[in-house]
């Protein structure tokens, strides 16, 4: 067939670097600066080529000195360019949050709009690698939290070309997070879920649209990143077993689309939540709260059930790592037991 | 590089105006706050009156702001810190929207939703903020912006002696330095951060002294005075736009004040603001104008009105203005 | 009476730094860190009279450098020391965070136990002085996220110096949270029901305890700090108008006490969390999450409600903080609003 | 200072014993990672094998370490960075359990909840953390304890030349000076930060240039030599144990492998690593000591089987020892 010819795919990382290049050939005011962003191409492959590309004057190597470019950032878009500034691992958010929660995200507010900061932070998330305690976190919820910024979670590379040019766009900060085990890398094993077909032409996708990824009819699994790749995985299983699974990805938390969640919860009754943040004080429980503030609305089968780290740093050897954070049997098992569970 | 008899007198009306501005606001701030004591043991209430939270003033200090802005032009870009009225006054920031902001005022440069550690002026390129430090990695991006576009803009951060040890500080100089980066660093060394004295702080006695460390020129002004920084100012601006990259200066200044005000400055010497007014730099560059035949008595107290008039009016503006919609709360969260 | 005269009130600031004393006196391994707590005596008075009391070897100014001495409270603790580290307003946590959660609260995971940092950092939280979006907030959230951190929020004076002495004999890292509005300042008003009843020895309250501070029974407000304070005017009035409100101060946020939350939800059947941190991704979430996933236990008469900062930062002038910031009257029609809900 | 025979022996040992634990961790780590690939397209699977996860080797650096170590005694602390293994073991390390840490076993020194990153081994006080720059505080906290416990203990803060642009380097060396710590903050320089060189990263070519803007003594070592950093480390231990305030020590080194393995090295120039294999530091310190007749052939071959069975064996120890229980963890969160 002659649209077959047509089919591309592109891992996360391709799709990443590609919208990066094509809003750099658009817009001139559009640059990048990062650790080993150069020459490296991005730890995560997120910027490979682009040296060669666009030169050391718009692909900027920086030192270790993250307080130092993200306030570099913040200063030159107030200026009008449209600064990418790499945060390598999200885990190292502590040694320059303050410029990026006090500065980037309030600045717009506390001038009453007068200053806009068009900076979108990209940085690599989650774990499954054995990377240990300090480069395996997703801390989503800690962006999603502080308001000021938008934050975008994509779980696959035609997702995340839309979503990075919407972001470089934006007049807003915005947040881009990559999860490692779904950009396709040549040298850490992956959901290949998350490699599909991206068009070669530049797109956006809107901020704050979920999207229904499976629908199923049993209960709904609202998730985001690589568990969106894991929550598929699980329902195919689940299929076999009868059990029929909606999943919601949300694909952007902040604006986040309270509506597609509660559509779905609404259909099947259940939700699990399936999250690779620490459990406390995150996005699971945000979730499980606009569903409990609607109720009245909402005729649920089941209460709400949440998979997410159990609120312990994520530990290094492999077994920990495995039990720490949700794999596809610990969703689809969360899943069983949900099934079993009904209220009164 | 000798300041002209027109740039003398600016520095001196900026002078005047700023040591206006931060009078004025010292008595404004007080207003509400004191007795009537609307709760027991209370002695005075931060939140109360039309200028309420924390106010850092700036008397004493005008010299590091004008000698350094007398360099600038309105595509030059500043970033103070939480004391920021004397630089805005220098940079020549909106008064009336400055003013209505601290008074919370919709007409203010954020419609009341900054307040006075956060002023923010796009037209003059003026910003600050309330977190000692941050600024100066800010003012490397304006730098590069400059750098970008080609332009031969400048850009200033200011900043205490006591944010001279926060990272930041390292972080922004070794990359402006490494980048070559039109930025020139400004110290105000007032020898405290809130109570701490800089000999408790710092492990040197000048911070010029840290500029080697990142291959840059680091000049110490030794005296609290107007001609000085603007020498000192005056080389590190013309270097910058002649990209031959950033500048270290350290002003030795004085606070006259508080921290902020309401401060009961325990930790000071008894008598030592007043013995810091003695050698006042409006004073000092009043006589050298006099010396020079630019200023005498009429020229002075017509000079002092104007402003007096201008501080004023903004004060009455400010004061005068309505407050917004308290739901006007949950707008700008984002530019659209 | 002659018990009349053991009647002794303290502010909360008070409590906190004759907790403080009292522990330095009994333990010379404890000492205090910070900025401008020394002849300053602490911004917020916590460490008020300790420099005369202790020395300046015990009671130390440090320059502006938040890494630098909250690294040094962790370097010192691994030797055996007990350090009180003061961050000023927790609005400055983003300069020094790394320190905070990725090493002070995964150092004892990460060693598998074998290193213990009993370092209480205090911290001055909340808004209501017009003190703008860098000096107002809460984030308690996200401290209690990362796992490895004890967060304690007491709401008056009594708890506070219980609290903090449990604090500082605790062998991990714990975040200490005063409300700048409920110390007692002599230059700020504040709530007086946190001034209360002190007693001059040393006693200690167990973390993961809420209380029950009113009871009562069509309502359960849950909150924490300053927020409880308001709560406690607000079901006065509201008992004026026959609501009978139960308030649930949650005290510490980890250890989180959920027991003490579900058996007020389940007697009154009706909540409304009342927070002032911002609303998304917080702990308002979390709390609806653990009602959420208990409703086969619970029988609720109206969906839970939410009542914190709308997700803006903390504007400056009066009129737009007191909007953003819930006040008395703002938890009372919440209530009152509540009060009309019901499901079915 | 000159080392005695002794301390020169002992530093030869410990740098055979690093290399070979290095050269042996740059073998194990490529088990299970390489084909039979799990995945289309994968070259590699860092998540594989029987030591998962980033591996940062120090082959190369020996020097560094065992010329700053030699001076140390068991109560002296000393922080690392990602790049540890080293410095563990010239800090003598319990060799059996930080092996096992790396393989992520029960017996490990963190019950392999830390991993090669995060060695934490309080008997000897040694410890280390993945996020760059973060250890100099903490060495400055433990100099503090020893301060305030009357011990003259010393702490030394080891990490690279990238670590040196980070605020926490700025912030930490300033309060070690001005509270005259016992601490040596020891910075190598190996040229690169990942993929970024020293000339693209920091302002000026050597750091401890930036000493003087602490207050504190800056030596610079200029060659990947064991005997030139004990001397400079030896003045500076000295000193510390003195009561007289910290040193910055930059030792120019050499990294032979990548920035990780795995690592495809592109951004540096062929042969380079193997250029610098030709003047080996182990080697040169073997020449010398066979100069002054402490060495020769049967005593090297001698000396190098005892490390190798110790380094083997402590990989086989690491390997046959168990995993902890997948809900172990649940465990450590908190101290009990
Ligand atoms: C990161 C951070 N730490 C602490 C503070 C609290 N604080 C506000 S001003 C100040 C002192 C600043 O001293 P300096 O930089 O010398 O400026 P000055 O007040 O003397 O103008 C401190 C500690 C803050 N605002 N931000
Ligand atoms: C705060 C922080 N930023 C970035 C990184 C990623 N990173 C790990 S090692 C490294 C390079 C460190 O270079 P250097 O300090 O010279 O040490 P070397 O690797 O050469 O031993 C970088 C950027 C990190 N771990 N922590
Ligand atoms: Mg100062
Ligand atoms: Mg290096």
């Amino acid at each position: 067939m002659s649209t077959a010819t047509k089919v591309r795919t592109l891992t996360m990382a391709e799709a990443v670097s590609e919208g990066i290049s094509q809003e750099m050939e658009r817009d001139n005011r559009v640059f990048v600066m990062g650790e080993d962003i150069g020459k490296y191409g991005g730890i995560f492959s997120a910027t490979t080529g682009l040296l060669d590309k666009f030169g050391p004057d718009r692909i900027m190597d920086t030192p270790i000195s993250e307080t130092g470019f993200m306030g570099t950032a913040i200063g030159a878009a107030a200026e009008g360019l449209r600064p990418i500034s790499e945060l390598m691992f999200v885990d190292f958010f502590g040694v320059c949050f303050d410029q990026i929660y006090n500065h980037l995200a309030k600045n717009t507010y506390m001038s009453g709009g007068n200053v806009k900061l068009p900076v979108v932070i990209t940085t690599g998330i989650g774990g499954g690698y054995n990377d240990a305690a300090q480069h395996s976190q997703c801390l989503y919820a800690t962006f999603a939290h502080m308001p000021g910024l938008k934050v975008v979670v994509p779980s696959n590379a035609y997702d995340a070309k839309g979503l990075m040019i919407q972001a470089i766009r934006d007049d807003n900060p915005v947040v881009f997070m990559y999860h490692k085990g779904i950009m396709g890398l040549s040298w850490m094993s992956y959901f290949e879920g998350s490699t599909n077909e991206v068009p070669a032409e530049p797109y956006t996708i809107p901020f704050g649209q979920a999207k229904v990824v499976r629908e199923g009819k049993d209960l709904t699994i609202v998730t985001l990143s690589q568990m969106v790749q894991k929550s598929l995985l699980a329902a195919d299983t689940l299929a076999a077993e009868g059990i029929d699974v909606e999943i919601v990805d949300l694909r952007t938390l902040v604006p986040l689309d309270k509506e597609t969640v509660l559509r779905s919860v609404g259909k099947t009754g259940r939700v699990l939540i399936a999250d690779e943040d620490y459990l406390s004080f995150g996005v699971s429980g945000e979730i499980a709260a606009i569903i409990a503030e609607q109720l009245n609305h909402l005729q649920l089968k089941a209460p709400v059930r949440r998979l997410a780290v159990p609120d312990v740093p994520i530990p290094f050897s492999r077994p920990l790592e495995q039990f720490a954070i949700p794999q596809v049997d610990s969703i689809a098992d969360a899943v069983r037991a949900l099934m079993q569970l009904n209220l009164d | 590089m000798d300041p002209t008899s027109e740039q003398l007198l600016w520095m001196y009306e900026k002078m005047v105006e700023i040591r206006e501005y931060e009078e004025t606001m010292a008595k404004v701030y007080l207003e509400g706050k004191l007795p009537p004591k609307i709760q027991k043991g209370l002695a005075f209430d931060i939140g109360a009156g039309p200028v309420p939270g924390e106010m850092h003033l700036a008397a004493g200090q005008e010299p590091v702001a004008v000698g350094v802005c007398a360099h600038l032009r309105r595509e030059d870009t500043v970033v103070g810190a939480h004391r920021p009225h004397h630089f805005a006054i220098a940079k020549d920031v909106d008064l009336l929207a400055m003013t209505s902001e601290m008074f919370g005022k919709e007409n203010g440069l954020g419609k009341g939703k900054g307040g006075h550690m956060h002023l923010f002026d796009p037209a003059v390129k003026f910003s600050c903020s309330g977190i000692v430090g941050a600024g100066a990695p800010q003012a490397c991006g304006a730098a590069l912006a400059a750098k970008k576009l080609g332009k031969d803009w400048v850009a200033v951060s200011f900043f205490g002696e006591g944010a001279a040890n926060q990272g930041s500080f390292h972080e922004a100089l070794n990359l402006a330095s490494l980048w070559k980066l039109p930025v020139i660093f400004v110290c105000e060394d007032n020898k405290y951060g809130i109570s701490v004295e800089k000999s408790a702080s710092t492990a040197i006695a000048s911070n010029a002294d840290r500029a080697a460390g990142y291959g840059m020129p680091g000049v110490l002004v030794d005296k609290n005075d107007a001609v000085a920084v603007f020498a000192a100012a005056g080389e590190a601006v013309a270097r910058a736009r002649r990209g031959e990259g950033p500048t270290l200066i350290e002003v030795k200044t004085d606070r006259y004040l508080g921290h902020f005000q309401g401060d009961p400055e325990t930790y000071r010497p008894k008598n030592e603001a007043q013995h810091l007014r003695e050698n006042d730099p409006i004073n000092v560059l009043g006589a050298q104008l006099r010396e020079r035949g630019e200023l005498d008595d009429a020229k002075d107290a017509a000079l002092r009105s104007t402003v007096s008039v201008r501080v004023q009016a903004a004060y009455e503006h400010a004061r005068n203005s309505p407050y917004p919609a308290p739901e006007d709360a949950l707008l700008h969260v984002f530019a659209d």
